[in-house]
């Protein structure tokens, strides 16, 4: 049974619920889903949570699906990339839990590794803490962050092999890997669709466990921007 | 080439020149970004905790969408670089292996806590990794001009801006001056080229001793 | 061929067949080992803990010392296998990427834990990835002896070891029976060939239901 | 200023002294340090806490530098593998801290990524849990587990860099990058060591940013067991 998919479309028709919770990979637009975060916007789903650093620039990538009022939380590190965020929250459109970006990527990692929450310094004394357990451990602080975990999962890598096996390209890296691990059902959206045995063992950054489908890339970030590429499946 | 420097460029060339040795770097956004023109320390690599180490200036022909600092802006592969993920990259920087933190600020109280995350009465819906860094990092150069763009001071009692962390800088380069952070108190060190002690002071709110060069009294 | 298989050889061709679908899947040490040379569904894909996925056996020719898994074994890549750090790898165990682990046990109690690493009055000095993959594995299925080499009870009321884990095992299959865990409770489910259902009576000290192919009542 | 050094012995004569906590990478002798091992059994040092899946096999690896009784206590998950750590326990010459394996090794994850302590489910209800904190989390109970640091950590890569990048070789990897982060002072012991820009930047596992020497492996794993190896350092 491949994981390849070819209709995205339905996929994520099949997989998507209103009231989810949904990991999106990516640095701003860079690592980002586009593709699954495009066909996102033709889906009628609702009432989403969102976990990704930002959600998208304005009117790009999560941009657009937050504008289309499918979004009500964002949980993120920063949100200030996208000024319709902070304009949807003052009118009390979304709701949003704001984490230290390396709180919110640890989270995932544990949600992800079966670890229930951890012991963090980050944000001790600050407004972020407010509210939360603070333990101290061998005479420090440490403020407790509970595991975040998704239903679905949108990464993306570079290259998948039929297996389902990925590599990620460059600083594109950033939170797909945790976010693959951290989701019940995890869509990789890749550029390439490669042979078993032609990534390198050594070299594979998340093993195919983690990953239940593979799409191929139908937008890619260039230096002019989001653009459509034509390719096809292997 | 004599070129007059701008105050932020004057900012980060004093920056530069305290990275002495083999030191891993971590640069802020704004003014710590222009930091890299001025070293020529080849044992200083810079990381970005958006998933690499090892980061050069990019010329404009041979920019990559997919290689970029936590500004977001293009940078370039050294022949040591590495990548890894966001949790990888905060483990380091928590975990302390960042020697260095250079970063922006919008106020500094008067024991070397920062606020730089949060302007009260705006949204407060960013933060990044800033909490991160100021736990983490083993020592923390804040990079900021003296004074806001309206002239308002940065350098106060107590700051009105939300706090980044508890734990205060090591060190303050401004356009006027460079302090140093102990025991929770500010000593001032250098004044920059043509300001004057009079001048630190009247637009410096927080209370700081005076060490300039010649007057070491610990 | 016709040949007589053992007692852990049939164990452990009985646990390869419930193998069915794509899985990912853990052997424990003993008798566990033995199961791949009984599967031959292509989709199932063998996770050691000391960081591999995709497993195969080795000829002895293509030895290699650094290829092994958590028993120490020489074991060969295949087409798709990766490597991983071992808290990767627990990782991957504890947050349930694990469909299913086989793995020995010293006893089973009647609502279907077992003691698999430790032994009163002996020094308790290891208990290696037994714990974590009996609270992350989504299945998990016991092969082993029905008696110990003394002929004792192993399938107990309680277990005198101490448990490995709160969590009840999922399957059981000795070379007497098997048996289901529902709601922690035992299902003897089938009769390994050979064997009378008096003879299982006899040699169980745990109460079960029997529930045979045929009598299926829930 | 090189990382790489020659004089094994000088060096951890230079870093190590009594009563310090040493990480040592490797599972039984598969990816374990054997020469820094091989050194420590020259060195004047007592009273080691030895944080290590194993103490070796009997007499070998570890197992040396045990009976010379350098070791006052261990912290694994599988001291079975050698005969005399049991029998030395029995007579109360050694300490033992045994943990389940996936707790040693998010432990010494959570030293080295600055977290002071996390909740896993494993060993939750049994005698490895007694005594420990349990927290219930989202229904369901974990235990507690403190962060495991060292003063100094010995590990096993494959190949180093200039710089001191690391990778590693097949199941030799296990526990070596985790020790990699979470000692003051890390030794690392490689087959190779190769140019800066030989190592593939998405292939690095160990940045080079955790490692503060590097030493030239003699002693290797083979078939027919470990083997001395005379090489040249780059």
């Amino acid at each position: 049974m491949s994981k390849i998919i070819k209709d995205v479309n339905q996929l994520l028709r099949e997989q998507l619920t209103d009231g989810q919770t949904i990991l999106v990979g990516g640095f701003g637009l860079i690592g980002a889903p586009l593709t699954l975060i495009e066909e996102l916007s033709n889906i009628d789903v609702s009432d989403l949570s969102i976990v990704s650093n930002n959600l998208g620039e304005k009117g790009k990538g999560l941009g657009k699906v937050l504008n289309q009022g499918k979004i009500s939380k964002g949980i993120g590190s920063y949100f200030t990339s996208n000024p319709d965020v902070g304009e949807r929250y003052q009118k009390g459109e979304i709701e949003l839990q704001l984490l230290p970006q390396g709180t919110l990527s640890e989270s995932i990692r544990a949600g992800g590794a079966g670890i229930g929450g951890y012991f963090t310094k980050t944000s001790v004394g600050t407004d972020l803490a407010k509210g939360k357990d603070i333990r101290v451990i061998y005479g420090e602080e440490y403020v407790f962050e509970p595991a975040i975990k998704g239903d679905v999962a949108f990464i993306k890598a570079y290259k998948a092999d039929q297996a389902g096996n990925l590599v990620y390209y460059k600083t594109a890296r950033n939170f797909n890997p945790l976010m693959a691990t951290a989701a019940k059902y995890v869509i990789a959206e890749v550029e390439h669709i490669v042979e078993d045995g032609e990534l390198d063992p050594e070299e594979i950054v998340t093993p195919h466990l983690f990953v239940d489908a593979i799409v191929q890339s139908r937008y890619i970030l260039t230096k002019e921007g989001v653009v459509p590429v034509e390719r096809e499946i292997v | 080439m004599n070129v007059k420097l701008s105050r932020n460029e004057l900012i980060a060339k004093r920056v530069a020149e305290e990275l002495e040795g083999r030191l891993i770097v971590n640069l802020g956004i704004g003014i710590p970004t222009l930091v890299p023109q001025y070293l020529d320390n080849p044992e200083v690599f810079l990381h970005t905790e958006n998933g690499m180490l090892g980061i050069d200036d990019v010329e404009e022909d041979n920019i990559d969408p997919n290689i970029v600092n936590a500004g977001k802006l293009p940078i370039a592969e050294t022949k040591n670089s590495s990548y890894f993920n966001s949790a990888e990259s905060f483990a380091m920087i928590r975990g302390g292996h960042v020697d260095v933190a250079v970063l922006g600020a919008l106020q500094v109280d008067e024991t070397g806590k920062i606020a730089n995350w949060a302007i009260p009465g705006k949204n407060i819906i960013g933060v990044g990794g800033a909490m991160d860094l100021l736990v983490g990092a083993k020592k923390i150069v804040v990079a900021m001009t003296h004074l806001t763009k309206k002239n308002q001071i940065k350098i106060k009692k107590q700051c009105e801006f939300p706090l980044t962390s508890t734990r205060p800088v090591d060190m303050i380069v401004t356009d006027y001056a460079v302090f140093r952070v102990k025991n929770e108190e500010l000593y001032l060190t250098e004044l920059m080229p043509g300001v004057t002690l009079e001048e630190v002071k009247e637009n410096t709110e927080a209370n700081f001793t005076v060490q300039l060069k010649g007057e070491e009294v610990y």
